[in-house]
Formats: C-alpha cells, sequence, structure tokens
C-alpha cells in the first residue's frame, strides 16, 4: 500500500481561532501542528472525540477555513491558499460528503436539481446528457430514476445520504473527506451506506478521509487510522497494526470504552486503562501532554514535556513521553 | 455586573456623541430658512436677518455646532422657535406627559400581550386561542392612529365614557411640578381626584399605542410558549411530578419570554414614534407631538433638543432591556460577565 | 414474580391529518423489581412512545385503543391524576436522551433540583434539607464542588456533567424505578462508558429497576440483564443478555447484529432492505414481513405472537411456530 | 381544562363591563345642571397660538389679539372703522399727521388706565421687534407720540390712505405692566425682551377677554373681563378657549360631545359633510376676502404673451371649480376678492368660451408651435385640494394644445423659487389675503414692483404704470377718489391679465348653530355683503351662549 501515491500530504498545519473575552484574545487552538498523508486507493479514518480537531482538520483540507501556518499538498500543489483562491479544477476533484444530510442539502431544490448544480458549475454536462448522466449518478448509489423529482423531506435519511453522495460523485473527484456520514443514521442504514462507499471507492478508484468518532466501524472501513485529541495526532498505523497493539494510554482508552456485542471483540479490549475524565476545552489547553488530565499511567514529565510523535513499529507512530 | 454597567453607559455616550453631530448636520442641512418660517411670508426682511444673527445662522456650520454644543453641556439646548420658549422648557414640561402615556402603553404593551399569548398559548386551537389571534392579526396590521380613531368613535362619541381631549378636564387643577407627571404628581400630593382624571385621559391614547406592540407580544409569546412545550425539559418536569401550573407559569415561562422581551423592547423605544399622532388625535400636549410640529417648523433647536432627548432615551430603554433579557437568560448575562 | 411494570398488549395511536399513525401494535413488555431490561431498537420504532405511556406524558394527540400497562399491578392509563402525580413524584423517573434539552436552560441546578425534590411527595422539607438532598445526589454522581454546581445554569456544563446531573435528579430521591431513554447518544465514547458504568452502579446499588433504551445492541449487551427487541411498535424478541447475541432468533434481530461494525473486522452486512412501515397504513400481518427473505403468506395476514423457546427467550416470529 | 377557559373568558368579558361602567358612571351621572364653566366658546384652530401684540400675526394668533386687546378703532363688514379706544381723531397734513382722542376710564385687565402712553408704547414695541403685524406699518410710520393722556399723534412718511383700516391691527399694551415684566437680557437694548417671554403666557390687555391659563401645544382659555368698558350681554360667553388641534376626527368627535362650539377652517370637506349632520350643528360658510390665483409669470416664455395669457383664461372649467372642488366659493372679478372695499364691481367674470381662446391663441406669438412651449406649474403641497385643481387646468388646457407640467412644491420652496425670475415657474397656484381689509392691499402687495421676488408676486409684472396708479391710489385720503382709483387699476390689471383669478374663497367653519348665536354665521345666512379682517369673526364679546340648550343636545 505504502507505495501508492501520495495524494494528500499534510505538514505541521495549525489552525487557531481567535476569541475575545473583554480586553484579551485567546485562541482556540483548534488544530494544533499535525503531519499526515492520504495515499491512492486508501481511506484513512480520522478519529477522536468532539473537539479533538477532526472536523476542523476537514474543512481546512476542503478550504473552507484558511490555514494559520503550515501546508497542505493536493496531489503535488500546494493547496494551503483560501477556497476562493483555488483552481476550479481542483475544487472539482476534492469533494466532501456531510455529517448532517438534512441540512446540507437544499430542501427547496428537487434531487435532480441537487445533482445538476455542481454539473452545471463544472461544465461537465449539457442539455439531454445532463439527465442521463443524473440518472447514471443515482444508479451508481442504488436509488431509483424515479427519485428525480422528489424533494429531500420526502426519502429517509439514509437516501439522502446516498444523493448526496451521488452529488460529490457528480464531479469525479479522485478524493472525497466523508465527514461523520453515517453518525446520525441507524446501524441498518449505515451498513447500506458503509458498503456502497466501500463499492464505489473501488469502482472509481477513489481516496476517502473518514472522519468518525466509531473505531469500529474504522476496524471495518480503514486502511490506515489517525487518532486525533486535542488538535494533535496522537497514534497513527495502519488499521491491523492498530487494532492488535493499540499504544497510546488514549487510544487504549478509546477501544476499552466501546461497547461490543461478542466475547470476540471483548477480548480486543484493553482490560487495564478505564475511562476517566472529560477532554478539556481547547482555550485551556493543559500544559505538557495534553493528555495528562486523564492519563491513568501520566509520570510527573508528562505534565511538563509535550512529547514528540515516535515511530513504534513499521508505519506505526505514537505521540507519547512512554515511548521517548 | 456594576462594571458591564459602567461599560454600557461609556460606550453609550460615545454612542450620543456621535449621535449629536449627525442630527446638528441634518437638522441645519434641511432646506429652506428657519428664520423666515419663525416669522411668516410677511416679516420684514431685517427682522429675519436679526433673528438669524441670534441663532447663530450666519455663522459657519461648525462654530454652529461648538456653539450648540456647548450649551448642551450646559443643559442649554437654545429657543425655540415654535414656542418661542427655551427648548429645555418645552422638553420639561413635555416630555413627562408623552413619558406618562408611553410608560402606561408599555405596561399595557408588556402585561397585556404576556397575558394575552399565554391564554392563547395554554388553550392552543380553542375559540379564544382564535379569537386573541384574530385581534392580534389586526392589531399588527392597524397602526396605533387607525386604534386611536377607532377608540375616539366607539369611547369618545357612541359611548362617551372616556375624555378624548387633552390631558385633564377643564375645571381640574394640575397638580404641582414634581415630575410633570400628572397622574404621579397626584398621588404624591394626595388628591385623588385628580389622579382619576388625568388616568382617564391616558387610557384610551396609551392603549390604541399599545396594541401593536401588545399583538405583537402576544403571538411572539404563544408561539414560543407553544415552542418550548415540546421541549425535552418540559417533559423532564412533568415526568418528575412536578404540577403542571407551576411548570407552566414558572418553568415554561421563563424561557419563553426571553423573544418576547426582546422584540418589546424595540416596540417599546417605537412607542415614541408612534405616539405623535395618537397625541394629534387625542389634543394630547405631549413630547411627540412637540417633536413632529417642531419639524414640520424646521424649528432647528426643538429638533436636535428632541432627537438627542430621544437619542438618550431609546439607549437607556436598551441597557435595561438588555439587563432584563440577562436576567431572563443566564447564558446573555455571564456571556456579558 | 414481582413485576414492577407490565405492559399488555398496548397499542398507542395519533391523530394526525389525514387518520391515526398506529405507532404500538400491541406490546407487550415487562420490567422485575431490581432488573435491569434494554429496548433496543431503531429511530422510529416506537420505544419512547412505549416510555412515555408508562409515565403517561404522551401528547394530547395519543389515543390508546386497547392495552394495560401496570404499575405494581394497578393500571396507570385508568389512575387519577392524584395517584398518578405519587405515582411520577416516587414511582418512576426518566432520563432523557439530550442532557441539554432536558434541563431548563434558564433556571439554575439547584432549582430544578430543588423543584424535583419538593414534588417528590416526601413531606416536611425544608429548605436546608433540600439544599442537603440536592448536594448528596451531585455527590453520588461523582460531581465535583456540588455547591458551586447547585448555582450555576445548564449551559456552563459540559454534556457528561449535564448528563450526571440528569442522573443526580432522577435518583435525588427514592424510586422504583429509573427509565433512561438514549441517555448518551449524543456524547463520545469516553464518557458514555462513563455514564453508563456510574447508571449501572448506581442503580444496582439502590436496587431499582432500570429500562434502558437504545439504539446500540453494545450498549443494551453490557447494560441489561434482559433485552427486547423492538421493531415498528412490536417487541418481536426478548431473551437474556448473552443468549440473543449467540442465538437471535427473529430475522430482525439477526440482521440488525449483521449490520454492527465489530471491533474484530470482518466487514459489515449489507444492512436491510427497504424501511420501517408507514405507520398511517401499516402492513397487515407482521410489520417486518416487507423486509424479511423468510416472509410467507401466513406473515402477510397475520400478527404473530412471542413465542416461548425455552429460558425466557421469546419471540414474535411465525418461523418457531 | 374547560372549566378553566370559561373562567378565563368570563374574567375578561367582566373585567371589560366593570372598566366600561366603572369610568362611564361620572359621565352619566353627571348632574343636568348648568355651571358657569359651560358659559363657555371653544374654537380649534392651528398651533402654535401666540397672545403677544408683537409676536403674533396667523389666523390663530388674529382671534387671540383680537378678543384679548382693544385697538383704536373697530372694522366693521362694510370695510369702514368705528370708533373703538379712540372716540373721535383728526386728520391732518394731507394724511400725514393722525391725532386720535382717547375714551377716558377704560380699564386694563389689571385695573390700570388706558393712556396715550400705552398707545406710544405698543407701536413702538411693534415696530422695534418687527414682527406680527409690523408690516404694516414699519413701511409708513414715521413716529407716534403721546400728547397728553387721552392724545395720541403718528406721524406719517407719506400720505397713506388706508391707514385707519391698518390701526385694526395695533393693539393696545399695558405699558407699565410690561415694563415690569421684561427680562434684562434681551436682544432690544434697555428693553430687554420687551416682555416677550412674559407675554407668551400673560396678557397685558384692556379687551373683553383675560388671559386665564396658556397650555402650550394644548390650548389658551380667556375669562371675562367683567370691568371691560364695552358693556356686556347677559348671554355672552364667560369663557373663551381656543384649542390647537385640528385633527378632523378629534374635531369631529368634539362637536358631537359638545365640546367644541366653533371648528376651524382647515377641515377636509368631507368633514364639514358629516359634522352637518350632527344634530344641532350647521356649517357656516361665508367669503372672507381672500382669493386663489394662477399667478402667470410675465417675463418666462410662453406666459409673457398677454394673449397666451387670456387664451389659457378662457380655456378653465371656473363652474366646475366652485361647485366640486371648492363649493361654496365664488367666481372672482378681477384681482380683488368681491367682499373687499374698493372691489370693482364691473369688472367681468372669467369665463370659459373656448372659440375666444382659440381667438387668442392665433393672436399670440406662440401660436403653431406650442409644443416648444410647455407651461411649468407649480401647487402648494400643504393645499393637497389644489391637486385636483391643477389636474382640470391641466385637461382644460390641453384642449387647446397647450402642454402643462405639473409640480408639487411645499410652501417653503415655493417661496424659494420665487425669489428670482429665472425659477419662478410659469405658473402657480397661490391663496392670497389681504394685510387689511381693503382694495389696495391686494393690488399693493400682489401687483407693485416692489412685492417681486416674494410669494405675493410671481408675476414679475414690473410694470411702473400700475406701480404709480397704486401709489397714487393708497396716498389718496378722501375714500370715494380712493376707491375711484382702485377701480382704475383694478380695469388695467384685468387688461393685462398677468393672473388668472380662479375664484374668491368661502371660509367654512361648523359651528353649534342651537345654543351658540354668532354674528358671522348670522351675516353669512343672510348673505350680507362684506368682511372682516382675519380673527374678527371670532370677536367672541359678540357672541351668545345658551347653556342650558347645550345641555339638552347631550
Amino acid at each position: 500500500m505504502s507505495e501508492n501515491r501520495i495524494i494528500l500530504e499534510v505538514k505541521g498545519l495549525k489552525k487557531y481561532f481567535p476569541i475575545h473575552k473583554g480586553d484579551k484574545t485567546l485562541f482556540v487552538k483548534a488544530i494544533d501542528g499535525i503531519d499526515f498523508e492520504v495515499r491512492e486507493g486508501e481511506t484513512v479514518g480520522l478519529v477522536g472525540e468532539s473537539g479533538s480537531g477532526k472536523s476542523t482538520t476537514a474543512y481546512c483540507v476542503i478550504g473552507m477555513y484558511s490555514v494559520t501556518n503550515g501546508t497542505i499538498m493536493f496531489k503535488g500543489k500546494d493547496i494551503s491558499c483560501a477556497s476562493s483562491q483555488r483552481p476550479l479544477e481542483l475544487k472539482r476533484d476534492m469533494q466532501i460528503v456531510f455529517q448532517d444530510p438534512g441540512t446540507s442539502l437544499n430542501p427547496q431544490h428537487t434531487i435532480y436539481k441537487i445533482i445538476e448544480l455542481p454539473l452545471k458549475v463544472h461544465g461537465l454536462a449539457k442539455g439531454r446528457e445532463m439527465r442521463e448522466r443524473i440518472v447514471q449518478l443515482l444508479e451508481s448509489v442504488e436509488l431509483p430514476e424515479s427519485y428525480l423529482y422528489k424533494y429531500p423531506r420526502m426519502i429517509g435519511g439514509g437516501e439522502r445520504q446516498m444523493v448526496a453522495i451521488a452529488r460529490a460523485l457528480a464531479t469525479n473527484p479522485s478524493f472525497m473527506i466523508l465527514d461523520e456520514p453515517t453518525s446520525s443514521l441507524d446501524v441498518s442504514v449505515q451498513a447500506k451506506i458503509i458498503n456502497m462507499l466501500i463499492k464505489l471507492q473501488k469502482e472509481f478508484n477513489l481516496s476517502y478521509l473518514f472522519i468518525t468518532h466509531d473505531l469500529s466501524l474504522m476496524r471495518n472501513v480503514a486502511t490506515r487510522v489517525v487518532i486525533m485529541y486535542l488538535g494533535k495526532i496522537a497514534e497513527m498505523a495502519p488499521t491491523e497494526i492498530f487494532f492488535q497493539s493499540p499504544q497510546h494510554p488514549y487510544t487504549q482508552m478509546l477501544l476499552s470504552s466501546i461497547p461490543v456485542v461478542t466475547k470476540e471483540e471483548e477480548e480486543l479490549k484493553p482490560k487495564k486503562i478505564k475511562s476517566q475524565g472529560e477532554i478539556p476545552s481547547p482555550v485551556n489547553v493543559p500544559p505538557g501532554c495534553s493528555f495528562n488530565t486523564r492519563c491513568p499511567l501520566a509520570k510527573p514529565e508528562c505534565f511538563e514535556k509535550d512529547p514528540v510523535m515516535v515511530q513504534v513499529g513499521p508505519d506505526h507512530f505514537v505521540r507519547c513521553n512512554l515511548f521517548a | 455586573m456594576g462594571i458591564n454597567l459602567l461599560k454600557r453607559i461609556g460606550l453609550s455616550i460615545f454612542v450620543l456623541f456621535g449621535l449629536s453631530i449627525l442630527i446638528f448636520i441634518i437638522s441645519r442641512v434641511v432646506p429652506g430658512d428657519p428664520a423666515r418660517l419663525a416669522l411668516g411670508p410677511r416679516a420684514p426682511e431685517w427682522a429675519v436677518q436679526k433673528l438669524r444673527q441670534e441663532m447663530h445662522l450666519d455663522k459657519p456650520l461648525y462654530t454652529q455646532y461648538v456653539l450648540w454644543l456647548d450649551g448642551l453641556v450646559h443643559g442649554d439646548l437654545g429657543r425655540s422657535l415654535v414656542t418661542r420658549r427655551s427648548v429645555t422648557t418645552d422638553i420639561k414640561e413635555f416630555l413627562p406627559a408623552t413619558l406618562e402615556i408611553v410608560i402606561l402603553s408599555a405596561i399595557v404593551l408588556v402585561f397585556g400581550g404576556i397575558f394575552l399569548g399565554i391564554i392563547s398559548a395554554k388553550f392552543t386551537n380553542s375559540w379564544l386561542d382564535g379569537l386573541i389571534r384574530v385581534i392580534s392579526y389586526l392589531g399588527i396590521v392597524s397602526p396605533a392612529f387607525v386604534w386611536a380613531i377607532i377608540f375616539v368613535l366607539i369611547f369618545g362619541y357612541n359611548i362617551p365614557i372616556f375624555p378624548t381631549m387633552g390631558r385633564l378636564s377643564p375645571g381640574v387643577v394640575p397638580p404641582p411640578m414634581i415630575t410633570g407627571m400628572y397622574t404621579v404628581d397626584s398621588l404624591i400630593t394626595g388628591n385623588f381626584g385628580t389622579f382619576v382624571d388625568a388616568f382617564k385621559h391616558l387610557v384610551l391614547p396609551a392603549i390604541a399605542l399599545a396594541m401593536g406592540g401588545m399583538a405583537q407580544a402576544a403571538r411572539i409569546t404563544r408561539s414560543s410558549m407553544l415552542d418550548n412545550m415540546g421541549k425535552d425539559y418540559i417533559a423532564a418536569e412533568k415526568a418528575y411530578g412536578i404540577p403542571e401550573g407551576l411548570i407552566f407559569v414558572k418553568y415554561l415561562l421563563k424561557p419563553s419570554l426571553i423573544p418576547t422581551v426582546s422584540v418589546a423592547s424595540l416596540d417599546i423605544a417605537a412607542l415614541f414614534g408612534n405616539a405623535f399622532l395618537v397625541e394629534l388625535i387625542f389634543n394630547y400636549p405631549g413630547f411627540s407631538r412637540y417633536g413632529i410640529s417642531a419639524m414640520l417648523n424646521k424649528d432647528l433647536n426643538a429638533i436636535a433638543g428632541v432627537i438627542m432627548v430621544l437619542g438618550v432615551i431609546f439607549v437607556t430603554i436598551n441597557i435595561i432591556i438588555d439587563f432584563i433579557v440577562a436576567y431572563l437568560d443566564p447564558r446573555i448575562g455571564l456571556a456579558g460577565r | 414474580m414481582g413485576d414492577l411494570v407490565k405492559i399488555q398488549d398496548l397499542y398507542v395511536w395519533f391523530r394526525v391529518y389525514g387518520g391515526y399513525m398506529k405507532v404500538l401494535n400491541g406490546v407487550n413488555f415487562s420490567v422485575g423489581k431490581g432488573e435491569k431490561v434494554s429496548i433496543v431498537g431503531e429511530t422510529g420504532c416506537g420505544k419512547t412512545t412505549t416510555m412515555k405511556a408508562i409515565l403517561r406524558i404522551l401528547s394530547s394527540q395519543a389515543h390508546i385503543p386497547k392495552g394495560e400497562v401496570l404499575f405494581e399491578e394497578k393500571d396507570i392509563l385508568k389512575m387519577k391524576e392524584s395517584e398518578i402525580k405519587r405515582l411520577r413524584g416516587r414511582g418512576v423517573a426518566m432520563i432523557f436522551q439530550d442532557p441539554m434539552a432536558s434541563l431548563n436552560p434558564v433556571f439554575t441546578i439547584g432549582d430544578q433540583l430543588a423543584a424535583v425534590i419538593s414534588h417528590s411527595g416526601v413531606q416536611d422539607l425544608d429548605k436546608e434539607k433540600i439544599r442537603q438532598l440536592s448536594i448528596n445526589a451531585l455527590k453520588e454522581v461523582k460531581l465535583p464542588d456540588p455547591e458551586r454546581i447547585l448555582g450555576s445554569y445548564p449551559f456552563q456544563m459540559s454534556g457528561g456533567m449535564r448528563q450526571r446531573i440528569c442522573i443526580a435528579m432522577a435518583l435525588a430521591t427514592e424510586r422504583a424505578l429509573i427509565i433512561a431513554d438514549e441517555p448518551t447518544t449524543n456524547l463520545d465514547v469516553t464518557i458514555q462508558d462513563q455514564i453508563l458504568a456510574l447508571l449501572r452502579e448506581l442503580v444496582t446499588k439502590r436496587g431499582n429497576s432500570l429500562i434502558l433504551i437504545t439504539h446500540s445492541l453494545g450498549i443494551a449487551r453490557e447494560n441489561a440483564d434482559r433485552i427486547y427487541v423492538m421493531y415498528a411498535g412490536n417487541m418481536v424478541e426478548v431473551s437474556n443478555n448473552e443468549e440473543l447475541f449467540c442465538n437471535p432468533l427473529h430475522p430482525y434481530t439477526e440482521m440488525l447484529l449483521g449490520c454492527v461494525p465489530k471491533l474484530s473486522g470482518g466487514g459489515i452486512a449489507e444492512g436491510i432492505a427497504g424501511r420501517i412501515p408507514d405507520y398511517l397504513n401499516p402492513p397487515p400481518g407482521c410489520r417486518f414481513e416487507p423486509r424479511c427473505p423468510y416472509a410467507t403468506d401466513r406473515c402477510r395476514e397475520e400478527k404473530p405472537d412471542f413465542v416461548d423457546v425455552g429460558n425466557g427467550h421469546k419471540v414474535a416470529c411465525f418461523k418457531y411456530n | 381544562m374547560p372549566r378553566l377557559r370559561k373562567a378565563v373568558a368570563l374574567l375578561l368579558v367582566v373585567g371589560l363591563l366593570v372598566t366600561l361602567v366603572g369610568c362611564g358612571g361620572k359621565g352619566q351621572n353627571a348632574a343636568k345642571q348648568v355651571k358657569s364653566e359651560d358659559s363657555i366658546i371653544r374654537i380649534t384652530e392651528d398651533w402654535p397660538v401666540f397672545i403677544d401684540p408683537g409676536v403674533g400675526s396667523k389666523f390663530s394668533d388674529s382671534i387671540a389679539l383680537v378678543n384679548t386687546y382693544d385697538t383704536l378703532v373697530f372694522p366693521k363688514p362694510d370695510g369702514s372703522v368705528v370708533p373703538h379706544l379712540a372716540t373721535k381723531w383728526d386728520i391732518l397734513d394731507n394724511g400725514l399727521t393722525y391725532k386720535f382722542y382717547l375714551r377716558q376710564g377704560v380699564k386694563f385687565h389689571n385695573g390700570d388706565e388706558v393712556t396715550a402712553e400705552d398707545v406710544e408704547f405698543s407701536m413702538n414695541r411693534l415696530l422695534k421687534i418687527g414682527e406680527g403685524f409690523a408690516y404694516l406699518f414699519t413701511r409708513d410710520v414715521a413716529g407716534v407720540k403721546a400728547l397728553d393722556k387721552y392724545t395720541v399723534e403718528f406721524q406719517l412718511k407719506k400720505p397713506f390712505g388706508p391707514f385707519l383700516q391698518s390701526l385694526v391691527r395695533l393693539y393696545i399694551l399695558n405699558k407699565d405692566e410690561v415694563l415690569a415684566h421684561i427680562e434684562k437680557n434681551g436682544q432690544y437694548g434697555e428693553m430687554g425682551d420687551y416682555g416677550k417671554k412674559w407675554l407668551l403666557t400673560h396678557d397685558a390687555g384692556s379687551g373683553p377677554y383675560k388671559v386665564k391659563e396658556v397650555k402650550m401645544e394644548e390650548y389658551v382659555l380667556w375669562e371675562k373681563f367683567n370691568d371691560y368698558w364695552g358693556g356686556w350681554d347677559p348671554n355672552a360667553p364667560k369663557f373663551f378657549k381656543l384649542s390647537g388641534s385640528v385633527e378632523p376626527i378629534t374635531v369631529r368627535t368634539a362637536m358631537g360631545r359638545r365640546e367644541l362650539e366653533i371648528t376651524d377652517e382647515l377641515q377636509p370637506l368631507e368633514n364639514y359633510k358629516t359634522m352637518d349632520k350632527i344634530k344641532g350643528v350647521d356649517v357656516a360658510t361665508f367669503l372672507n376676502g381672500h382669493n386663489l390665483n394662477l399667478m402667470l409669470n410675465t417675463k418666462k416664455a410662453p406666459t409673457d404673451d398677454v394673449h397666451f395669457r387670456r387664451a389659457l383664461a378662457y380655456c378653465i372649467d371656473y363652474n366646475a371649480i366652485i361647485t366640486s372642488i371648492y363649493p361654496g366659493s365664488a367666481l372672482s372679478k378681477g384681482p380683488v376678492p368681491a367682499v373687499l372695499p374698493g372691489h370693482d364691481p364691473t369688472i367681468p367674470f372669467f369665463k370659459r368660451d373656448l372659440a375666444k381662446a382659440k381667438e387668442e391663441l392665433k393672436q399670440s406669438k406662440y401660436y403653431g408651435k406650442l409644443d416648444q412651449y410647455p407651461v411649468s406649474l407649480s401647487w402648494c403641497a400643504e393645499a393637497p385640494e389644489e391637486e385636483k385643481l391643477a389636474l382640470l387646468i391641466q385637461a382644460n388646457a390641453a384642449e387647446l394644445g397647450i402642454k402643462i407640467n405639473i409640480t408639487k412644491k411645499p410652501f417653503g420652496s415655493m417661496m424659494a423659487d420665487a425669489q428670482k425670475l429665472e425659477t419662478t415657474p410659469n405658473a402657480s397656484l397661490v391663496f392670497v389675503a389681504p394685510h387689511y381689509n381693503e382694495a389696495g392691499s391686494i393690488l399693493m402687495s400682489r401687483y407693485h414692483s416692489s412685492s417681486c421676488g416674494t410669494w405675493e408676486q410671481m408675476e414679475w409684472l414690473q410694470d411702473k404704470n400700475i406701480d404709480n396708479m397704486i401709489e397714487d391710489a393708497l396716498a389718496t385720503v378722501d375714500v370715494k377718489q380712493r376707491f375711484e382709483k382702485y377701480a382704475q387699476v383694478q380695469k388695467a390689471l384685468y387688461d393685462l391679465c398677468p393672473t388668472i383669478w380662479l375664484f374668491d374663497q368661502a371660509e367654512k367653519r361648523a359651528y353649534q348653530k342651537d345654543y351658540v348665536y354668532w354674528p358671522t354665521a348670522e351675516r353669512a345666512l343672510k348673505k350680507e355683503k362684506g368682511c372682516l379682517p382675519m380673527g374678527y369673526d371670532q370677536y367672541v364679546h359678540d357672541m351668545k351662549v345658551y347653556p342650558e340648550k347645550r345641555l339638552a343636545l347631550l
């Protein structure tokens, strides 16, 4: 896998949001220096709790947020600029699917119109071709032609998400960001969508940056997993290795918290670490290792020294003082 | 809270200073010669010229502003061309009259609106709710002066139970000037008869003025109560066995009032503007009527004085309402601290 | 044995434009004293309606054509207002899904806790006593600095803290039954784990009965003694905890389990074709029939009842009789 | 739930009833007994009301001044004046000197006697301040002097025939009382503010009514002055009140409630019709010496051509105007309203005659190129009825092929436009009123070159001959001769046709016919000729009021 071409490369990415409190200006350090890459045909799972910075990362990559510092390279081009300065071709090649299809689809428009828009903007179809292309796109997400003139409110949540995916596919992208695409859906629907995403990936040779808080889902989807905590990456490894030997105490805490349905899975959950504490506000990041407030293994040095990323195995990186 | 208040007041003074420049320029730039308008078309030119000098109209605009601001700081707003008195005297006389109406009107607006809204929400989709909603629609679509006319016709003419002109009935001696508000002054001096008479003169104008805002408040209260009724916390409070009556008047009402109060604050500020036609119809010598007649007569000092006072009132109402909303909605109050 | 709550053949319909939404379709359900039961089902299957029926806080559009809800062998649906009030105050407490929405945003935590305590039916509570009880309740859910929290508003708390407060309210006074309706849906997985552990611990310690409503089979498995699987207004299967996962009988349960992503990998099943039925015009027989790969003509006409396959494992499917 | 709903409904209804009955009680139980406050005349008029003779000059001010102060002479409807404070007078030096002999024993409201010094003081104060009616005197009066306690002498700069008529605007103030209330720091040197501030809310007069109360922006209330030298009819009103509101609905309601005796003249036509239907209320319609003029700019094409002007004059449908737009008004005969003394009745009416109009147009130098010369017409935004009139004129002129462009202008802008010939439009609709009740006033202020550049003359006539004729007429002291000279000027103007005199205005006021005797209304009913100067129609001293008849109407 690692010999595949790198599509997206994020280096030293930082995103701070200023907030004004009285006379002082504080910064929410939503992302505080992260490095990762996505290779062709790969699914990178970006996992973390709310407030960890995973969605902010996605928005920086897609260009919805400007970057405070660091670089984002897409297919060798620096795209750390504002969205408005990005070439149209680049926008076509990179698409995003949001968490809530209820709000990401215009309720006033038919599904035909919703999918038509990106085709028009990028000039990808005209006249009679247009309808054919839209029907074809619907078919690729297994929706019948009869859905063309329905409105989003008339169809189920899962189907809406299918439409959102079809819209993203409309421009023939090579890279898609999936921002918790199934977290508001029932498992039976989630299963359908996930399977379809996997099928599409193979069909169109897509690369995914898959954002989620659900590690069990990642186990079944991702080729590589990146764990984020308070704007930094805690651990990063190929999926197989990751689930066999999770290293970071936070990763272990996450895994131990997952409710499971089989004894087999039970075995995989780390036993020694129990969930405790809550993620601090990104305005007041604790000094030293930012996980020190919850870490059962924290040593005195963890309260002073911010750990650096170290490699602990092939393609396996951990940012923890235990491994320094 | 104290520091926050001081900050708001400081900011307000800044805003008012800006306002003073703006209104001064606007009042002077409007076409027409105020001195000529004041003395009439037949007055000899020398008399007009003399008045111009007296009002510093012959000086450059910035000098006029400095002189005016200097007066303002000393509580002297210049002389009115219509009443030929000091504008300060006029304001002292007319402002309390309008305040009296506006305060009563605001009380009717807020309490009446909330009361009707609660009733409407409590008996959703009943005939009572329907009636209140129809009245609310009428209240919103009809401007205050239309209500004034309707009230004058009904309660002044067909069923003549309320006075329709002035502040007091003929022969009733006004109470000694303390606040300038007849109802308050008569109560302070213990003259109940005068109070009743003054109050009766306030009833129709105040209600006419309140109708629009009251209807608005009723509608907003109703919809926000219905909205909150569906919230989990109300279900939770019910589930915990808290009596429905208490839930309604306490736990449901308080969060539902936040939008009402915010909107009502705008409506209350607008009362001063709407008061004009109402005062005209009830021949009520109030501040709004004074202000409009100042504008029609291009009574420069009066215009500037009136707008300045209104500015202060608006800013004050704003501050007060902000603090009420902050009290009702802890999220706002604490964010400001 | 002494069932605390027993629901028998309960139907609940909702009046809407164009007819009735026939949501609950003959629900049978029970919770024993001190038992922890979970109801698992997907969105819109009628879990919350069932719970609201127990508390009798259904909306005014609701209509109950048939069935009974027995609480300590008394029919809640036939109770007078005063009895209902006592039931709400002392018998049952409910924890809602969204802890932000289930706390009144404009009153302090202290105020809301005090209201719950003072209306719990316990006599002679003065202010100081209520305050003491409030503080104890907050301490019990392991919230630091309870005195400060009493004076705080919900928006000043994190999601996890808010749900702890909701639990504190539910447990502030003695209650026989705690209903938790998806108490952790909006929380992060680590916080979810903490909250569920806390709830489990407190309920066990006090010997309360618990009904845990969830859409997550994993949560049900780790927190309940017995699990009901609900689909479109019916209980389709009930079983002891492990049994359900080793030996799911109902086709729906089986397919649902397949959809759950496993930590051990192995891919995810294809999902379940179709959607839950339209409650305005539900299928006349088994409501799962349109989506069921094993459906027969009988399923189309007749509604299956629970069949006991032994050891308390019951399933409502014609495959088993 | 339903029980609570009923309870709330009941509460609402009961609350409403209690309010109605509770507040209504007093009104209905009011004893049907005549109180002295009921002997009152209440009149509505525009605010402000200035009761200071040095300041006031508008309609409302005039009503106040007429009733509060006395003048040396008093006007009659036929234009003559009769002795008032002055019992007789001598005109000396060919009309350059007027000597008045005062009535003795006349008391001011504070008990002081009226003397020649007061007259001297009043004239000087008026001239010095320069506001109010001062414009009547500043041009001609050279000086005034008290010769002894009861004799006062006026010196004129040149003979001014209608001087006596203008003296009905010299209101005599109590010198001592005014001096006692002077504010030191005023703009009139040693006279300080000349008592302006005090006189804003107090009076220093000797007239039939004394000011009792001034409520700014609301009303002025007067009380009968029992020691009035002119004596009192037993039914004369004990009180008199001038209210500053002309809101139609308010006025109409007050008439219905018998809380108003005489309305203002500013009501819309509809409101007079409605009030006329109220029992016991009548609408008095009387010509007041004002007329509506279409002033034509005689120095601007195409209205600089007399034939063109006449063509316009012959095309307008005058009858339509006085029947439907301004009902009650009369056709105008020349520049001077017919009710004014000195009017020449031999001048014909302008009549609509399209044949004649076309004939005149043919003689005009603009004939055949009318489309190149559109006529601009301004009407006064403060008088909304004028719009209908402007549209009618536009339609009439179109029949001749004359194009008229109509502009609505606030009076202030019209005044500004009148200052320069270039900015003065071809035609302007303006109401005109005499300064004093004689034809000469209209002729002087309208057509003498000295008034060019003001709103009173937008014709820009600038005709030396006319100027000389007017000056000569005004300098003539003998009334008969003066009126003859007026007649000549009127004829000359008719031929020049600088103005289209549309109609003589009728003033309308509703009043309580059943319990008020109002001389002006009586005169109007009998269609008697003549008119009184502004304000004198509301001379309350001569009115009568019958409170018991009023109670019968309640």
